[in-house]
């Protein structure tokens, strides 16, 4: 039973080494990430006191069945993701093990401030991660929103701890009926502003075309999967279960995350870019995680959370991968590729339709969820969620056509007619697609052992007395 | 008499900061804030932060100024119209 | 009524981020609007009528709000860090693009 | 146009911020008027968090070092954490341009030795800040910028004070593993992640307060040395 703390410090001490020993980077990277992997399985639930001062005074790390699912997806993404990534590390080993601290220490911390630092450590780590790609625009305009977020949050909870004199989220949870309503609302829209620009909500993702859209094989898949799931955790934990809104601003703030999966769906649509159209789909699920967040169904939001997450995974790391080795990801030149790599192919067809939400795969629970929760509240959310998905739909299936048959559309498929690109050394891209395509089918079979773990992360993100009686008898 | 001085310390910065904005050559803006970062002491000390002061001064006007110079001098933009 | 000024000042780097297009101007825009939020951090800190929190006499602890001066401390080192990290891209960008304005840098988001 | 449509939504996002804070249903207290025992700062000023902690909770005079180092430690890690990713990025976006920047300018005698005594009383003054940090105002964060600044006279004041000094890299990589192993300590000890396990000793004198002291010296010669590096990467260019 490891101390959750040990997931924070030993990847921030072999940060510090590494810079001491260039040559064994590599080795304290991978070491670390797998010890993460493996260790966060054997984490106990509670509040894990820093410094031994008690909750609302000292910083606390909160372990409950929500954060320990999140724990677990995100050490195995960021594995997988090294895995997939590793022809592209470019002397970023030290930066990586520091962005694997921060996303732990997000994960788990209980305190706004705190939450704060970490979400800054996650963002420096982005740009320089994001600028390996010599796109340097693009993360100048990275760093300009992620910054304004970060002052915007830092403003919000400033005003909360104004008027409620903590910054412990247990203690602020237990104090918001005291506060007014007008101090409430202007405090909920900065710290949700300063939250959508990491988890990509409309006003504030112009950034996220420009990165994911020139991503190389390590930040596509780790901006795409691991840094989504974190962003839309927190989100889901703050405005999910700390910070209950009233409703109209809850439906202020629904209405950006739909217009952002409508936006983003149509936009994907429109785009004849391999790694655009998955650009757009990571956006617009975004948009429908974090509303689902907000409506408060929490179990359909973790399951199109895991699902768009693995799903990312394959689909982002097969498409950067034909990137770098064939510097094109232009659909109608790449027709026909899977032709050529039947693994990688099945593997990117069954996490497309299982994104899609079709039965027979592990997406078809989330979107009955989703629609669900959606039709128990009113008549719009369902039928703009049911638009966005129709769309959805129609442009996934149309890429996978076009990548399984080559020659253009109209004339019959022949062999030759298919593309002359090759993907090199795309052994480990094409296990994992396989091992993941094996476990989407498995759980959309027989979903009980993934999806009850969800279902008790999901309750216990939705009571908070249990969070507050584990923070305030806190060990 | 102190708040005098704040308000004074404070429209002063706010002067400052839209010279800043506003001002055609790149190397005066540069000039301009970091006048207005060592405003900022003043208001901190005024306000009882003496830490804050310290940091701010040697951080903020001190060597957040020499990057934006050396940035500029690197650039050879320092007479840059707009 | 000097917290007003330091909200004024925020708004005034809010203002100059959104209207300015020479990239080292959006840094000193982005400079601006921290400082304005820590000097705001600050003021509601402030206690009319009580001193720094430092102990100088053992019984003497009538101080102005040490945590939002915690919170300051870090936020400018913060600030720091990001104003090098933008500093050392804005000089990339000129290296590879000959200019600062960002409507002559050609749209790179997907070549 | 463009500058129309920035005044437009700063001035609506001023009116949403003053309604919000200062309208007539707020209880977003005004500028001055907070009193302290409504906060959570309340026990950090009596320093009584914990009552049944043996010694004085943490002898450091200034409250807000005691806040900043020892009540809420992880803050402090995260920070030195952020400076330290900066410091890197800094070095891989400008690593290519190896020699450094010769002025038009060259420095002359007086400079160069008037720099010598001046970088050294600054480098003293780091110092003493962040080793009384407990005591005075000041603390880890502006002694190490002090440290920096005085290097970055060296750097600027004579030719040959080379930018890739590879003790700062060593120096910086130690005094982070020694804030990490202390921590470590004080969870093998205490039971807490960066547990005071030292004594306190009275308010005031220099050896009180436990780790507290300890802790911020390393801060400082952490950020000291990141920002030498940081400040000598800066000042690696084309030699024009």
């Amino acid at each position: 039973m490891i101390n959750p703390i040990l997931l924070v410090a030993i990847p921030l001490l072999a940060a510090f080494l590494s810079i001491m020993v260039k040559k064994l980077s590599g080795v304290f990277l991978f070491g670390v990430s797998l010890f993460t992997a493996i260790g966060s399985f054997f984490i106990e639930n509670g509040s894990y006191v820093i410094g031994g001062w008690k909750p609302p005074f000292g910083i606390n790390l909160v372990v409950d069945d929500y954060s320990f699912l999140i724990l677990i997806i995100v050490n195995i993404l960021f594995f997988l993701t090294l895995l997939n990534g590793m022809w592209d590390l470019k002397k970023n080993e030290t930066v990586l093990l520091v962005t694997l601290a921060g996303v732990n220490g997000i994960v788990m911390t209980g305190d706004f401030f705190n939450l704060f630092v970490f979400m800054e450590i996650i963002a420096i780590s982005a740009y320089i991660l994001a600028s390996s790609t010599e796109k340097y625009y693009s993360v100048f305009k990275y760093l300009i929103l992620g910054t304004v977020g970060s002052s915007l949050y830092l403003f919000g909870i400033i005003i909360l701890y104004g008027t409620a004199g903590t910054l412990n989220m247990a203690d602020l949870a237990s104090k918001l009926p005291e506060i007014s309503n007008s101090v409430k609302v202007l405090a909920f829209t900065f710290i949700f502003s300063g939250l959508a620009v990491e988890a990509k909500i409309l006003p504030f993702n112009s950034w996220v075309r420009g990165i994911f859209g020139n991503s190389n094989t390590l930040t596509g898949p780790m901006f795409s999967t691991v840094y989504a799931t974190v962003s839309a955790a927190v989100v889901g934990r703050v405005f999910g279960q700390i910070l209950t809104i009233d409703t109209n601003l809850i439906y202020a703030f629904i209405t950006l995350t739909l217009m952002t999966f409508i936006f983003a769906e149509s936009a994907a649509m429109a785009s004849k870019n391999l790694r655009s159209i998955l650009t757009f789909s990571s956006i617009g699920q975004a948009g429908l995680i974090i509303t689902m967040f907000l409506l408060g169904g929490f179990y359909a939001a973790l399951i199109q959370l895991v699902n768009n997450a693995f799903a990312k995974m394959v689909m982002f790391s097969i498409a950067t991968k034909t990137y770098s080795s064939n510097e094109d990801d232009d659909i109608d030149n790449l027709a026909g590729i899977f032709r050529k790599h039947y693994m990688m192919g099945l593997g990117f067809t069954i996490s497309a339709l299982s994104l899609i939400g079709l039965p027979l795969f592990f997406g078809f629970y989330g979107k009955i969820n989703i629609l669900q929760t959606a039709f128990a509240t009113n008549m719009w959310i369902p039928a703009f969620i049911l638009i966005g998905s129709i769309i959805e739909g129609i442009y996934y299936i149309r890429l996978l056509v076009k990548l399984w048959n080559p020659g253009k559309e109209g004339d019959e498929s022949s062999e030759e007619a298919g593309t002359s690109y090759t993907i090199l050394n795309g052994f480990t891209v094409s296990i994992i697609a396989l091992v993941v395509g094996a476990v989407f089918v498995v759980a959309g079979i027989t979903p009980e052992f993934l999806v009850e773990n969800i279902e008790k992360a999901a309750n216990s993100l939705g009571d908070i007395n249990t969070y507050l009686s584990s923070v305030m008898g806190g060990i | 008499m102190i708040e005098v001085v704040e308000i004074i310390v404070g429209a002063l910065m706010l002067l400052f900061a839209v010279l800043a904005i506003e001002s055609k050559k790149l190397i005066n803006s540069v000039i301009y804030m970091s006048l207005m970062s060592l405003l900022s002491v003043v208001s901190f000390i005024i306000m009882k932060a003496p830490d804050v002061g310290i940091t701010e001064a040697v951080i903020g006007s001190g060597l957040v100024t020499f990057l934006f110079v050396i940035t500029l001098t690197q650039i050879k933009k320092t007479g840059d119209t707009k | 009524m000097s917290q007003y000024l330091y909200i004024i000042l925020m708004l005034v780097g809010i203002y100059g981020l959104l209207s300015q297009k020479n990239i080292i101007k959006m840094i000193i825009s982005l400079n601006i609007l921290e400082l304005g939020l820590n000097l705001f951090i600050i003021s509601t800190g402030y206690i009319s009528g009580s001193n720094a929190p430092i102990i100088i006499f053992e019984n003497d602890t009538n101080f102005v709000d040490p945590l939002p001066q915690a919170i300051v401390l870090t936020a400018i080192v913060i600030g720091f860090g990001v104003t090098a990290v933008a500093l050392m891209l804005a000089r990339n960008i000129y290296k590879k693009n000959g200019t600062l304005e960002i409507d002559e840098i050609r749209g790179e988001d997907n070549d | 146009m463009k500058r129309i449509i920035a005044i437009l939504l700063t001035v609506a996002v001023g009116i949403f911020i003053f309604t919000g804070l200062y309208g007539e249903d707020s209880d977003f207290k005004a500028f001055g008027e907070k009193n302290i025992s409504d906060t959570v700062a309340n026990s950090y000023v009596d320093k009584n968090v914990d009552a049944d902690r043996e010694s004085p909770e943490s002898g450091s005079a200034n409250v807000v070092t005691s806040i900043v180092v020892n009540y809420r430690s992880l803050d402090t890690l995260g920070e030195v954490t952020v400076l330290f990713v900066s410091a890197l990025g800094v070095a891989l976006l400008g690593g290519f341009l190896k020699e450094k920047v010769t002025f038009s300018v060259k420095p002359g005698f007086i400079l160069k030795n008037g720099m010598k005594i001046i970088s050294g009383i600054i480098l003293i003054t780091g110092i003493y800040i962040f080793i009384h940090g407990h005591l005075s105002p000041g603390g880890g964060f502006p002694g190490g910028a002090m440290i920096g600044s005085s290097f970055l006279l060296m750097y600027l004041s004579d030719e040959e004070f080379k930018t890739k000094i590879t003790a700062f890299k060593i120096m910086e990589g130690t005094a982070g593993s020694l804030i990490l192993i202390i921590g470590l300590a004080g969870l093998s000890i205490g039971g807490y992640f960066l547990y005071n396990f030292l004594p306190n000793g009275n308010v005031g004198d220099l050896i009180s307060a436990g780790i507290v002291p300890i802790l911020y010296v390393l801060v400082g010669l952490k950020v000291g040395s990141e920002i030498s590096n940081l400040l000598g990467n800066f000042l690696n260019g084309e030699v024009e």
